[in-house]
């Protein structure tokens, strides 16, 4: 065991230097070395007797569409959070920085409903094809996978807490710096579990040395570290595309609009540029048989060149954007986000190129399984997901339509406004 | 049948009816519940501290009735543990009904510690409820004896240990300390005998005290009403806010009985009170054998005086320190009387202060010196 | 917004003698307290008459069975026993090793579990909580269990054995 | 233990689960309820022209939105994760089973989230009747993720005769519609749609508390009547759809409820019996106060009373929620799998070939403890250790809940050897196996196991 452990170590070590040399070669990559840990040390648990109630493709499919989306909104959550904390950190004397901060944040707790809304659908169909692997390396993690938990609804009320000071004019930057850090501990959590369950030869020893409640963090893997980077620079990337499409479809006043440009603009460039750099340390620390088997496969390599073309496109995009005219084009501002969540499209394929190719490499064949689809089952689900959608989207139209009227009378007198509520509360506060 | 009665437009029966005419006839229902519905409460942002008396009141009837409940098969003298250990074990529910006595019994004590305090910094002592204050320091010492006695009961190897190291307390009293604790005791060791005197104190002889002090403790507080605390005093009375006592206040004080009385059931019947192995005078006490926890901080300061200085000498100086602090805190009508300056007020909640946190911080220290 | 009236209108609609409140929904809520204090009575009365009348369902479940009629029972092989119901409750009838016979009842007198006849040991062992018992007299040698095991009479007859309360 | 084991000291895996399911239970079961409280109420006020009770549903539909999504989304996100480290391997049955009927409640829940953030954000911004139609779609919508949800939950406890019938012969997907509408469904589903409108009510109490009763008593005193009406349909209904729910479990678990009457004793047999007792004791003094503290005494109904109130609702629903699990006992799915992720089915296999031997983990494991101890023995007590996490963890603690340390107290080896031997025959005449899955393995795994409970006897009397 304290032998793993030197050679974890190792590995790791040797990462970050081969990194920094920058010839891409790794310790582990060696076939013969990777056969031999599989045989003597560990096999993956029993796949689940019961059949898979639809093909293999449909769950990799739906998976992955729902995948974009949750890194869409998790991406424009942490991004967003970053910058309008820093501004309302800064904007005490600055009302520009401060009421683009306050515009920002009011969006971020709805961000946060669909970062959760669309992560669960992405895992759930994980738990189905890759069960095996992503149980385990759950329990071995177990008390930071379920403090996720405890973190999130603790972020996610503190955000809620940022909107309403937003909304009375109140500073709050310290409760949104406090979920910043919920985010990025999340965020971290997971890039750590996704990341252990491609790792059986790293179960064993964490299991012997954690005890079971799974308090200890793996170590050793060189893939976690880039992969953390490559999300994070992404969500500040395409929250600056985001803030760019506020400034130019939101209602804000003239001065906060150039402001959320600028630096939407600059933001979008500099951070989808950097995020292009940790794709291709991600791309680096891959073993051999990975990489290979990622250019040739053709559906992985045009990803692979879907999100470089694009995410060149969202920076060329978000700098035009940002600098050509004296008030944003409308245009061009959804140009960047599109690009920018065309990349996301095109990255999330790749990731789940490696996702498999790693796992095959180690024994793990997800294409393997018995199929008995219900497709009257499946078929209602269609159905009903597209219903759903349709019907979200025209009860969005009505809103839209009404809340314009409304807008333009000049009272509404069937309802009482905030203040007389908040009086009759705090009446009783006084007392 | 009373015609007139039938013309109210109330749902009620006219038998009922007249079953209640008759009833007020000789008791005079209407009169009681027209005081009952004069009368006011004070409601104000401390009124919570109000039920505090109606909740030690409630865990005191709990106690009168799972107690003679227990009765039923509890076998003082030699056969007690056998007795315990069929009530736990053999009869039917029987765990549930000691149980939920054991739950009530320290609920009662800590009742009755809350409702001491909430009155002391109500400053509900002051004319004119002197009387109230002192009853209620008398249903106070009753009770713990009551809590004292009854932990022998069962003879398990718990009670046996708690109870002898318990029986130090007033064996240090200096002088007569050794000769009223083998009267207590019936001799110089806890045996049978000893069960059967805790038995007849702990179901004759106390409550044969107890309950004339309870009566003229709660005559007191019907007579003179709910004390306000001074902060509501001072506002001008058309600014004070009331609630009648019947049916509203009445109706919340059941309500605070259901929730105790849901405490109780959640604590008796998710965390049955335990039995342990039969007494065994020859065996080693148990390590950190201690008394109940509310009298932990009697304990505790016997036990540090003792440390501080050997001999019997310590021992007796922290019974003085004990009966001065009794004294004092008997005394506080008179200290904090009405009329006196701030002053006297300020000392008076100094006072209050040190003997909250005197006795939190010896109960925490003791537990954590066993 | 509120004025005094509507206070006072307020007051008189939470009387209890207010005409508003008229006969069906009077009555509705006087179901409602009954149903409340049924639930009350219930909760609490149950477990008071289990209580007390434990005694009495012990007697008498007791005295309804006084005997029982094992029929081939009396070419049981020695060191051995077998199981039967005396009543609703569990048995033992063992021979032991000397060909002598012995009826016991077979609930565990610390917590109920059915015990079992150790033919190796020679004793009755309840594995619940280790409660060990003689197997000639049934009287409690180790282990929590408080009291002996009751022994019943028993009759050997030719083709079977009569077990009778002792 | 085909995956490992997630050990937490003191509380168990269970226990975990139970907590923060009854914790979502009490957020989720609100929404659904809440989601047809606000627009009927909103409905009321538009029709009487109420002003004063906007203000009021304003600020309990904000109070609504934060507590259901910030802590009811996350919380029933938490009971996933809770039941794939607790109970892997139940878990992956059930995600077999039903994917799509989670993506399908996935659906619903979708339109639910974005449908009460409309309705937050649109109040005086749209045209009132289009607002009002967003909360009855919202309503809807929460209602159809109970619908969905029922039908997995009760799967757990009753799986029907149908799915039984086919469940290991890879046809389980065929029989969908019988596994999801299972003999436990529909009472499952009245029952909890009751006891939702009971949390509207009582929620609702905790927003109408914050008025000042003195100043606006009429106020106070409606919108406090017209919530407690809430609690109405519930309070007739639920004893009958309780019994009804009960004729649909089978006999077996029911006698589990017997047990706790019949079996006299504290602590093991009678969890069931004390749920009830405390069940039937909340909601009657929910009953009693809603009405004589809150209805009959609004003007000084105060936070503390209506805080009191949920703290009964969520003892209430604790104590349900855990008469219903215990009611599942021996099994975590019903007479498929049992409560430590054992297949009913594999039972035999497992005590012909050993349990350790036939989990990929432990059978490596295993083979390093012989060549790596010092001693046969303490290898011996590593093997127990492991045939205790993997089939004695999933309910017991070594200290806390369940403990083995006060369970085994004064045990000596042959004790706790005759209490194993009992288990793993699992007769019928075993007083245990109404509630305790079959001890399986190997006759040397079953010793480690003793030596490895030996061990802890021990150091619990130290």
């Amino acid at each position: 065991m304290a032998q793993t452990k030197a050679k974890i170590s190792v590995i790791q070590i040797g990462t970050l230097l081969v990194f920094v040399v920058g010839n891409g070669s790794y310790l582990a990559r060696d076939p013969d070395l990777e056969d031999q840990e599989n045989t003597t040390l560990f096999q993956f648990p029993s796949v689940d007797p019961i059949p898979l109630p639809a093909p293999v493709w449909l769950f990799k499919l739906l998976g992955d569409v729902t995948l974009v989306l949750h890194f869409l909104a998790m991406q424009l959550l942490v991004g967003s959070l970053t910058l309008a904390t820093v501004w309302n950190f800064l904007g005490k004397k600055h009302s520009v920085r401060r009421d683009g901060s306050d515009a920002v944040i009011r969006k971020v707790p709805t961000l946060m409903t669909y970062v959760i809304n669309f992560g669960v659908p992405p895992l759930l169909f994980s738990q189905v094809l890759y069960g095996r692997a992503l149980y385990t390396s759950s329990v071995l993690i177990g008390f930071y996978w379920i403090s996720v938990i405890v973190v999130l609804t603790l972020t996610y009320f503190l955000l809620y807490k940022c909107a309403d000071r937003a909304n009375s004019g109140r500073a709050w930057w310290g409760y949104s710096l406090l979920s910043w850090v919920g985010v990025v501990y999340i965020a971290k959590i997971f890039s750590i579990n996704m990341t252990l369950m491609l790792r059986p030869e790293a179960w064993q020893p964490l299991y012997q040395a954690s005890g079971g409640l799974g308090m200890i963090f793996p170590t050793g893997d060189p893939s976690t570290t880039p992969r953390f980077l490559f999300m994070l620079a992404g969500g500040f990337g395409l929250s600056g595309a985001g803030l760019l499409f506020l400034s130019t479809f939101g209602n804000e006043k003239p001065e906060v609009a150039g402001f959320l440009r600028k630096w939407g603009g600059i933001f979008a460039a500099g951070f989808l540029a950097l995020e292009m750099a940790a794709g291709v340390w991600v791309y680096r620390v891959q073993p051999a048989v990975v990489q290979d088997g990622i250019m040739s496969g053709t559906l992985t390599s045009s990803a692979l060149w879907a999100w470089a073309v694009f995410t060149v496109l969202a920076v060329v995009a978000s700098l035009i954007a940002a600098f050509w005219g004296k008030t944003g084009s409308k245009i061009l501002a959804a140009t960047a986000i599109l690009f920018g969540a065309l990349g996301t499209a095109g990255f999330v394929v790749v990731r789940d190129g490696i996702r498999d190719l790693t796992l095959l490499s180690k024994g793990f064949d997800v294409w393997q399984r018995t199929v008995v689809s219900n497709w009257s089952v499946v078929l209602l689900f269609l159905a009903l997901f597209v219903g759903g959608l349709a019907l979200i989207g025209f009860l969005l139209v009505l809103v839209a339509r009404s809340a314009k009227q409304i807008a333009n009378q000049t009272a509404v007198a069937a309802f009482a406004g905030e203040a007389d509520l908040q009086n009759l509360m705090e009446e009783e506060d006084d007392q | 049948m009373d015609a007139s009665l039938l013309q109210e437009p109330r749902s009620r029966t006219s038998r009922a009816a007249a079953i209640y005419d008759w009833v007020d006839d000789r008791l005079d229902l209407t009169g009681l519940m027209a005081h009952a519905r004069e009368k006011t409460v004070p409601e104000h942002k401390h009124a919570f501290w109000y039920y505090w008396g109606g909740i030690s009141l409630f865990f005191f009837m709990v106690q009168v009735l799972s107690g003679i409940l227990l009765l039923v098969y509890y076998r003082p003298g030699a056969e007690a543990y056998e007795s315990v250990r069929q009530i736990t074990y053999d009869i039917q529910f029987g765990w549930l009904v000691r149980s939920a006595h054991s739950w009530s019994a320290n609920l009662m004590v800590f009742a009755v510690f809350v409702h001491m305090f909430s009155v002391f910094f109500m400053r509900a002592y002051r004319k004119p409820r002197e009387f109230g204050w002192w009853s209620g320091l008398a249903l106070l010492g009753m009770t713990m004896v009551f809590g004292f006695s009854g932990y022998l009961l069962p003879m398990d190897d718990l009670a046996y240990f708690a109870t002898k190291v318990g029986l130090e307390i007033p064996a240090s009293i200096p002088l007569v300390g050794t000769v009223i604790t083998n009267l207590v005791r019936g001799g110089s060791e806890i045996t049978s005998t000893t069960t059967q005197r805790f038995f007849a104190l702990h179901v004759v002889i106390l409550p044969l005290l107890y309950l004339p002090f309870l009566a003229f403790h709660v005559w007191l507080v019907q007579k003179h009403g709910n004390a306000m605390p001074p902060g509501e005093e001072a506002k001008p009375v058309e600014e004070r806010r009331t609630i009648r006592f019947f049916p509203d206040f009445f109706a919340k004080d059941l309500g605070m009985w259901l929730l105790s009385l849901n405490v109780l059931a959640i604590l008796a019947s998710l965390y049955p009170w335990q039995l342990g192995p039969q007494a065994d005078e020859l065996a080693s006490a148990p390590v950190g054998i201690h008394p109940e926890w509310y009298f932990m901080s009697q304990f505790q300061v016997l036990k540090v005086f003792g440390r501080w200085f050997p001999g019997a000498f310590g021992e007796y100086l922290g019974i003085v320190v004990f009966t001065l602090g009794l004294v004092i805190w008997a005394l506080i009508p008179f200290i904090d009387a009405k009329g006196r300056n701030g002053k006297w007020a300020k000392a008076a909640l100094y006072i209050g202060l040190i003997a909250v946190f005197g006795m939190l911080a010896t109960t925490i220290w003791g537990y954590w010196d066993l | 917004m509120i004025n005094e009236d509507a206070i006072n209108d307020i007051l008189r609609s939470q009387d209890n003698d207010d005409p508003e409140i008229d006969g069906s929904k009077r009555s509705f809520l006087w179901m409602g307290v009954g149903a409340i204090g049924a639930v009350y009575v219930g909760a609490i009365g149950y477990p008071v008459y289990k209580y007390l009348a434990t005694p009495a369902e012990r007697a008498a479940s007791e005295t309804a069975v006084n005997s029982a009629t094992l029929d081939g029972a009396d070419k049981l092989p020695v060191n051995s026993a077998l199981m039967f119901k005396f009543g609703t409750k569990p048995a033992m009838l063992i021979r032991s090793a000397d060909g002598n016979f012995v009826a016991l009842n077979a609930v565990c007198t610390h917590l109920g579990c059915t015990v079992k006849y150790n033919p190796e040991t020679v004793r009755i062992e309840c594995a619940c909580h280790g409660g060990v018992y003689d197997a000639k007299t049934g009287s409690n040698i180790s282990g929590p269990p408080p009291k002996p095991l009751t022994k019943f009479n028993v009759e050997v007859q030719d083709g079977r054995v009569l077990v009778t309360r002792a | 233990m085909n995956y490992p084991f997630w050990d937490v000291p003191y509380l168990s895996g269970g226990g975990v689960i139970g907590l923060i399911a009854t914790y979502h239970l009490l957020i989720a079961l609100f929404a659904v309820g809440g989601g047809l409280y606000l627009p009927l109420a909103e409905r009321k006020a538009l029709k009487e022209g109420r002003d004063d009770w906007f203000g009021v549903l304003k600020s309990h539909s904000k109070f609504f939105l934060i507590l259901t999504a910030a802590f009811g989304t996350t919380s029933g996100v938490g009971i996933w994760f809770a039941i794939g480290l607790a109970n892997p391997e139940a878990t992956s049955t059930l995600i077999h089973n039903f994917v799509f009927g989670w993506a399908i409640e996935y659906v619903f829940f979708i339109v639910e989230l974005t449908t009460a953030a409309i309705y937050y954000y649109t109040w005086d911004k749209i045209d009132p009747k289009l607002h009002l139609k967003i909360g009855y779609v919202y309503a809807a919508s929460s209602w159809l993720t109970l619908v969905i949800i029922n039908g997995i939950l009760t799967f757990m406890l009753t799986p029907g005769s149908t799915w039984l019938s086919v469940a290991g012969s890879g046809n389980e997907a065929s029989v969908f519609w019988y596994a999801f509408f299972n003999p436990t469904y529909f009472p499952s589903l009245v029952l909890r749609t009751l006891i939702s409108w009971n949390l509207a009510g009582i929620w609702a109490l905790v927003t109408a508390s914050r008025l000042d009763g003195f100043r606006h008593g009429k106020l106070k005193h409606e919108i406090i009547s017209w919530s407690a009406k809430w609690l109405i349909p519930g309070f007739v209904l639920v004893p009958f759809c309780f019994l009804w729910y009960l004729a649909m479990v089978p006999e077996a678990q029911r006698q589990l409820l017997d047990l706790g009457i019949s079996t006299i004793g504290q602590g093991t047999f009678t969890q069931i019996t004390r749920s009830a007792l405390i069940t039937v004791m909340t909601s009657a003094t929910i009953i009693a106060l809603v009405y004589f503290v809150a209805v009959r005494n609004s003007k000084s109904f105060g936070l503390g009373w209506a805080i009191s109130l949920v703290l009964l609702a969520f003892a209430a629903t604790a104590s349900t929620e855990q008469a219903r699990e215990m009611l599942r006992k021996p099994y975590v799915i019903g007479d498929f799998m049992y409560s430590n992720g054992v297949r009913k089915s594999e039972v035999e296999k497992y005590n012909a070939e050993g349990y350790l031997t036939h989990s990929s983990w432990a059978a490596n494991s295993v083979k390093g403890f012989y060549s790596d101890s010092e001693t046969i023995e303490a290898a011996d007590l590593k093997k127990g250790e492991l045939m205790f996490r993997g089939q004695c963890g999933a309910c017991h603690t070594e200290k806390g809940y369940r403990a083995m340390n006060n369970l085994l107290k004064d045990r000596d080896e042959t004790a706790i050897g005759n209490i194993l031997q009992m288990l793993h025959e699992n007769k019928d005449d075993s007083p245990y196996r109404k509630y305790m899955p079959p001890l399986v393995g190997k006759d040397d795994e079953i010793k480690a196991l003793a030596a490895y409970l030996k061990q802890i006897s021990v150091n619990a009397s130290k």
